[in-house]
């Protein structure tokens, strides 16, 4: 509780908001507040100017691209409106599975995806998620708009692509074609808690694609695991020997709840459930 | 909590050397260093703000070199305080030339953080350690290279 | 061009009544309820927003007060557990539902359990216990195992049937 | 006489004709609650309050250098600071419990000299806001050198261990040894020896979701402070804050309304409260303190963490039980606020619900950098009564005995009762067995077997475990002479008055500090009854206040004893009032008080309904219209002490009545695990209670609920771990993970009632539950885990990962039990 001192500003756009961020040194983008206020509270860090984007209703929006390829999910976003999305339904229906999962409603009810990517914090859903899914990031600066990969965006925790003066404004999820299936497996801390490991994966027309949560700074791909599921074959004897020597290849942090060890046990588990499970949904 | 591992640089030991047995140097391959003052040989000072994405962590560390023998090892102590945060740091390097221009780095560090920092939980401290390490040691290849083109 | 600045003059609409005032932007919704509208029944269980003991509707939402500054509430309409009970005094469903499972002994998670409660019985007015469950999971009760609050949700549902 | 009622969940229901004692009337509690009307510590506001933070050590043991408070003073709006070098001049130590070593130890209310563990209280900053004092204590500047830190307590006695507190020449707090029965012949009769060479009893506690706090009032005329705070034991913190302060106990005025829990946490605050006093003196302001979570966690009454080591058992061919020794080593945190009492608490329980005779065990107790341990729901007995079932379970699995039968075989029977045990302890009554039979069947024990074969089929391990367990209620605090016979202390005692108002309304007042135990409500029932009137015309004032005069040296809520000592104290109060309402209303009516009975709010002459004085009547006589009486009316006003029947135990033999009632709680559960993970759940849990007579079912059926939540906690999720620096890893509800809604198994309850012949109402202290859930899970892991690698549970605390690593190398937990015959 009891933060320390801080500047708040409210702009009414976008470009006001990356003008405030370009133009305060040590100035933080404000979405839900659901980590940043946390942080703030036990006082592990003090941005000098929070930026409210709550005002930023363009960041609100779940829409199509015009060639419906792509799903536009707003950074400000709030799990509970990804959970009850219609578009979200019919284009990526994992995104909605997971985000019901994360924390707790009240959390949900404010927390954004945006938030939660750029927090970055190891036992996030959505980092894993969005790189299973090959979604991209889109940043907007006075430079105009970039856009990186979700492997790109994610550098360390609390630290992503996006710099100084620089703001999320959406995530570009892939919409889902038939034959793929998407999934997430792990282990939480009690029923929807905390993560202790977590495995997403994507299965597709052109392979698959696996991310690892909670072993390292950033979502950690299996690649090798993916380059070994090349042939299609998703059988349980496959997926469990292609994700063989998995944990040997990780390198995780231990803590209280789950030696590096077991971490690395548990992620080859979970990215084999996490694969099957994909598996049998790409099926249909 | 310790980390440690093996860094080669396309340099002679020398010039590795000189680069890690220079405060001034030190200071460039530091993270968010915003000042940084020399006592003596042996004791320097820095202030740093390390990035940590939701707003920096402000610090003010003492370092103290506690031994070395030129040209291939070092071992030194480096307290901070911040408010929020408390750290001790011992680390130690080895060179080996391995040739008259590559040298390898055998190097360690145990690292301890108090305070509301560490109490946040080692689920995120370890990767920001880690990473931060990375950093250094990338700055480090960086200024090598500087130092050897120099 | 809002300019940044520590404070300012917010105007929050609270069980009803509309509150303009002055406020840190460093402080807490939880702590401008509590403390500068001495409204105390919304309490501080924790400091890491994990025991919902603050929850608070805001825009019928259930949200943690103190996971949210007071200057993001702002323009916002906030119902507290002092806004349940009717003008007369009477109690909702809930929490007579409450008091008739025994969904409470020391009572201090009973404020943030009734606006979770409140917040899911309006979108899910007749919830399974799978629900109730899932609306509560972000409440922390250390004294009752949550049957009997679970019970009293479904409970309230019933009888608001 | 007793009496079951199984499944059948007690329902509230509305106050029916008759005896109220019995029934499951609403809480008088619940709608101030409900409507968030509750006054809670960090509700009450003065004028001009400051707002106290600590600044607390970052280092678990150092030396104190210098403190500059310069930086922080110069603040606007920044009151004041106390050191603890002030600390020192204007406070001597708090009294210890402990006879030496331990009673060397010099504990203030900051620290003085050297800091101890993390988050210890080093200096307090007073200011204008909560935000500003955080901001000023972050300038305190405090000089620490630091020390090498012992955490683990079973390294706490090697010759190279850092010690804590130099005064004591060592870090052991106390060590004893009890014994009692002949060891030699038990183990001489045995057919077979079960040595287990060590068990490890985690660390946790209950977490109360209200912090402590306090806002502290000093009133300079008088040289009083008035101490709003919620600290649960209000008669033992004033022992300890009176004389640290050098001023009698009447200058200490505590006062609490409603508490936000306690589970005995809330024991130990006497420190902070002092800190509190000070200030409030020295800034002439009333000082307004809350404690945050991280803070709590770091620094409030930790639970007793606990080893057995070496432990025996001697056990016939047919499973009888004829004795155990074992070296148990407790682990007390850096300070003694309530210790070394652990060290004797567990002997009220030292059989467990079990009949052997012969019981050895030295108890030694350790101080480690780590949070000072305090009472805990379940304190002291539940590490104890954990140790009984694991020996239990451990032997069953060792010489293959059914974990019921040998149960049944070795419990005490229900003809036995009352029984004394080999020390000299009186369990009053109780039907074990058969409360055991409630739990199987609730929990679908005859279906076991298909169960585990279904989960086996969906690759799932299935365990069954039971876990039984005392509620020993009301203390005979003369147990503490047997860890220093120097204490002055003995009995036990509460009080409550019980007057009849002017306008016929019966105001009662406790001396208890209720935490959510429904105290107004079922003081009233015990009221009603005896007045004759109904519980809403009965009003139990809220809370504990020591200006009542209603209170004694032991009041407080702790250890499963309101339903004894003050529904006691209720009772002695309400006959008292009864004979004197009598008394008046005979004096009107010119008739024997033996022809007056009190029902529905009137005294009446019996048989004569026209001659009826409403309580108003009797009341205002009383009060304002008692001219012309021959005699001198009574004053309708009338304060009982209650004090259980107890005898100074025996220090040579150790041997006593260590407390009064024993209520029973006997858990059972099935859990699944998954063989891949370890991770696991719990999918049938049952527990059943015997505390005698049920005042108000509904609440006695709360309390067993809340008991086995915190239990399940305890087993799979809770733990104050620290790491080699004695940085706490949980020091937080993210890491310190405490059940939700969804993580809660479904539970079936039952009861027994089984009168305690010892009180007047025939309750029995309960509420604690002794922590049966950790007993049964253990149990059942170790049950489920028989069909994969065999392994034997060492621990009280099974998170995934160490269900994991049992699986992995089952192999170095069975090579911590070995088997002898002899």
């Amino acid at each position: 509780m009891l933060l320390r001192e801080v500047e708040y500003a409210r702009p009414a756009t976008v470009d006001e908001a990356i003008a405030i961020l370009a133009d305060n040194d040590g100035a933080r983008a404000l979405a839900g507040g659901q980590t940043l206020v946390n942080v703030m509270k036990a006082r592990a860090a003090a941005p000098d100017v929070l930026v409210d984007l709550a005002d930023l209703a363009d960041l609100r929006r779940i829409s199509f691209s015009d060639d419906q390829s792509m799903l536009a999910i707003g950074a400000m976003v709030t799990s509970s409106q990804i959970v009850a999305s219609s578009e979200v339904e019919v284009a990526r229906p994992i995104l909605a599975e997971v985000a019901a999962t994360i924390a707790d409603l009240q959390v949900r009810n404010r927390g954004t995806i945006g938030g939660n990517i750029c927090v970055n914090d190891p036992t996030n859903h959505f980092p894993p998620l969005l790189v299973a899914l090959g979604a991209s990031m889109t940043i907007q600066s006075r430079d105009g708009e970039r856009t990186v990969s979700a492997e790109e965006f994610f550098l360390g925790v609390y630290l992503t692509a996006v710099g100084e003066g620089e703001l999320l404004t959406r995530v570009s999820v892939p919409t889902r074609t038939t034959g793929t299936g998407d999934a997430m497996a792990g282990v939480t801390l009690g029923a929807h808690g905390t993560y202790i490991v977590s495995a997403a994966a994507s299965v597709g027309p052109d392979g698959v694609r696996v991310a690892i949560g909670c072993v390292s700074s950033v979502p950690v791909r299996a690649l090798e695991m993916e380059k070994r599921l090349a042939g299609g074959d998703y059988s349980e004897a496959a997926v469990k020997a292609a994700a063989a020597g998995l944990g040997a290849s990780l390198d995780p942090p231990s803590d209280v709840h789950a030696s590096a060890e077991y971490r690395s046990h548990l992620a080859e588990v979970s990215a084999v459930r996490a694969v099957l499970q994909a598996a049998e949904r790409a099926r249909g | 909590m310790n980390v440690s591992g093996t860094k080669e640089f396309d340099a002679p030991r020398e010039t590795v050397w000189a680069v890690l047995d220079d405060p001034a140097q030190m200071a460039q391959i530091m993270p968010g260093v915003e000042s940084f003052t020399i006592t003596d040989e042996r004791h320097w000072q820095a202030k740093v703000k390390i990035p940590l994405g939701l707003g920096g962590l402000k610090m003010t560390i003492d370092f103290e070199k506690l031994a070395e023998t030129p040209p291939d090892f070092a071992s030194l102590n480096a307290k901070g305080k911040g408010v929020g945060a408390l750290m001790n740091m011992t680390t130690e390097f080895r060179l080996r030339a391995d040739s008259p221009d590559r040298t390898t780095m055998d190097w360690s560090a145990d690292v301890k953080i108090a305070g509301p920092v560490g109490s946040m939980g080692q689920r995120v401290l370890q990767p920001i350690v880690n990473q931060q390490v990375g950093n250094v040691l990338s700055a480090l290849e960086a200024q090598v290279q500087k130092a050897k083109s120099a | 061009m809002s300019e940044p600045t520590t404070s300012r003059t917010v105007t929050v609409t609270i069980n009803g009544t509309m509150y303009e005032r002055e406020v840190a932007a460093s402080k807490l919704l939880v702590h401008f309820i509590r403390d500068d509208l001495d409204l105390t029944g919304t309490h501080v269980g924790c400091d890491t927003g994990n025991c919902g003991a603050c929850t608070v509707n805001v825009g019928g939402q259930a949200v943690k007060s103190c996971m949210m500054l007071a200057v993001q509430a702002d323009g916002l309409e906030v119902t507290t557990v002092e806004g349940l009970a009717g003008d007369e005094g009477e109690l909702t469903p809930l929490q007579r539902s409450f008091g008739e499972q025994h969904a409470l002994q020391c009572g201090y998670c009973t404020p943030g359990m009734l606006m979770s409660a409140t917040a899911l019985l309006e979108h899910t007015p007749h919830p399974t216990e799978d629900e109730v469950k899932v609306a509560l999971q972000g409440n922390i009760c250390r004294c009752t195992g949550y049957w009997n609050i679970v019970e009293a949700v479904v409970a309230a549902g019933k009888a608001g049937a | 006489m007793t009496t079951v009622e199984t499944g059948k969940k007690t329902k509230v229901a509305p106050l029916e004709k008759g005896t109220a004692k019995g029934q499951s009337v609403p809480r008088k509690e619940d709608r101030r609650l409900v409507e968030g009307q509750g006054t809670f510590v960090d509700d009450i506001k003065r004028h001009g309050m400051g707002y106290l933070h600590f600044v607390r050590s970052p280092y678990a043991h150092a030396k104190l250098g210098s403190i500059d408070v310069s930086a922080a003073l110069e603040l606007r709006g920044v009151y004041g600071t106390l050191t603890g070098d002030e600390v020192a001049i204007l406070t001597d130590p708090f009294f210890q419990i402990a006879a030496p070593p331990g009673a060397a130890v010099k504990d203030y209310a900051l620290a003085v000299g050297k800091v101890r563990y993390i988050g210890e209280p080093v200096v307090a900053v007073v200011a204008e806001t909560r935000e500003l004092a955080r901001d000023a204590a972050e300038l305190v500047e405090v000089d620490y050198e630091p020390l090498p830190v012992l955490v683990d307590a079973r390294k706490g006695q090697d010759a190279d261990a850092p010690i804590l507190h130099e005064e004591c020449d060592g870090n052991v707090s106390y060590s004893g040894v009890w014994e009692w029965g002949d060891l030699d012949a038990a183990f001489a009769e045995a057919d077979h020896v079960v040595t287990i060479k060590e068990l490890h009893f985690d660390r946790f506690n209950s977490t109360p979701l209200e912090c402590d706090g306090a806002l502290v009032e000093f009133n300079r005329g008088t040289g009083q402070w008035t101490i709003h705070t919620n600290n649960q034991f209000p008669g033992f913190a004033a022992i300890m804050m009176g004389p640290a302060m050098r001023v009698g106990l009447d200058k200490l005025r505590i006062v609490t309304q409603d508490i936000g829990g306690g589970f005995g946490n809330k024991i130990t605050s006497h420190p902070q409260l002092v800190v509190c006093c000070l200030l409030a003196r020295k800034l002439k302001r009333a000082i307004q303190w809350t404690e945050w979570r991280t803070d709590f966690h770091q620094s409030m009454s930790h639970g007793n963490e606990r080893w057995f080591h070496d432990t025996e058992v001697a056990v016939k061919a047919d499973g009888t039980l004829l004795g155990f020794r074992t070296k148990a080593l407790d682990d007390a945190g850096s300070y003694l606020r309530y210790e070394p009492l652990g060290g004797v608490i567990w002997a009220q329980v030292a059989p467990g619900l079990y009949r052997w005779k012969n019981i050895r065990l030295e108890f030694t107790q350790v101080m480690t950098n780590k949070a000072p341990v305090s009472p805990n729901r379940g304190y002291s007995r539940m590490q104890h009564l954990w140790l009984t079932e694991r020996i239990i379970d451990i032997v069953a699995h060792e010489l293959g005995f059914d974990p019921v039968e040998i149960r049944k075989k070795n419990y005490v029977q229900p003809e036995e009762m009352p029984y004394e045990t080999p020390n000299g302890c009186v369990y009053d009554s109780g039907d074990y067995p058969r409360t055991l039979d409630i739990a199987l069947d609730l929990v679908g024990y005859s279906t076991l077997e298909e169960r585990r074969a279904e989960a086996a089929s969906r690759g799932k391990l299935l365990g069954f475990g039971i876990g039984s367990t005392l509620d020993s209620g009301t203390n005979n605090f003369g147990q503490s002479q047997l860890i220093n016979p120097d204490l002055q202390f003995s009995g036990n005692n509460e009080v409550a008055t019980v007057k009849l108002d002017i306008f016929g309304e019966v105001v009662v007042t406790l001396g208890t500090t209720p935490q959510g135990q429904g105290h107004e409500t079922t003081a009233s029932q015990v009221v009603a009854d005896i007045i004759g009137c109904d519980t809403d015309t009965v009003h139990v004032r809220v809370g504990h206040d020591s200006y009542w005069n209603s209170h004694a040296g032991f009041s407080g809520t702790y250890a499963s004893q309101f339903a004894v000592t003050g529904l006691g104290a209720v009772k002695g109060a309400s006959d008292m009032l009864a004979v004197e309402m009598k008394k008046l209303a005979s004096m009107v009516f010119q008739c024997s008080p033996d022809d007056i009975e009190l029902a529905d709010s009137f005294a009446r002459i019996k048989g004569n309904p026209e001659a009826a004085l409403p309580f108003m009547a009797l009341g205002a006589i009383v009060n304002a219209n008692n001219a012309g009486f021959p005699e001198d009316p009574p004053t309708l006003n009338c304060r009982y002490v209650y004090r259980p029947p107890f005898d100074v135990p025996d220090k040579e033999t150790k041997k006593g009545k260590l407390t009064l009632t024993y209520a029973t709680q006997i858990h059972a559960c099935i859990v699944e695990i998954d063989p891949e993970t370890g991770v696991y759940e719990i999918v049938a849990y049952a527990a059943v209670d015997d505390c005698g007579t049920r005042i108000n079912p509904q609440i006695v059926e709360g309390q067993v609920m809340g008991a086995t939540a915190h239990a399940i906690g305890a087993a799979m999720w809770e733990t104050f771990a620290y790491d080699e620096d004695g940085n706490l890893l949980t020091p937080n509800f993210y890491d310190y993970h405490v059940p939700h809604a969804m993580d809660m198994p479904p539970l079936k309850t039952g009861s027994v009632e089984s009168p305690s012949p010892f009180t007047s109402l025939g309750t029995k202290g309960m509420g604690e539950g002794g922590g049966g859930g950790i007993h049964c899970v253990c149990a059942a892991l170790q049950d489920a885990l028989r069909a994969s690698g065999n392994a034997i549970v060492y621990d009280s605390h099974n998170p995934y990962h160490r269900v994991w690593e049992m699986l992995q190398d089952s192999e170095s937990t069975r090579a911590n039990v070995e088997v002898s015959a002899t």
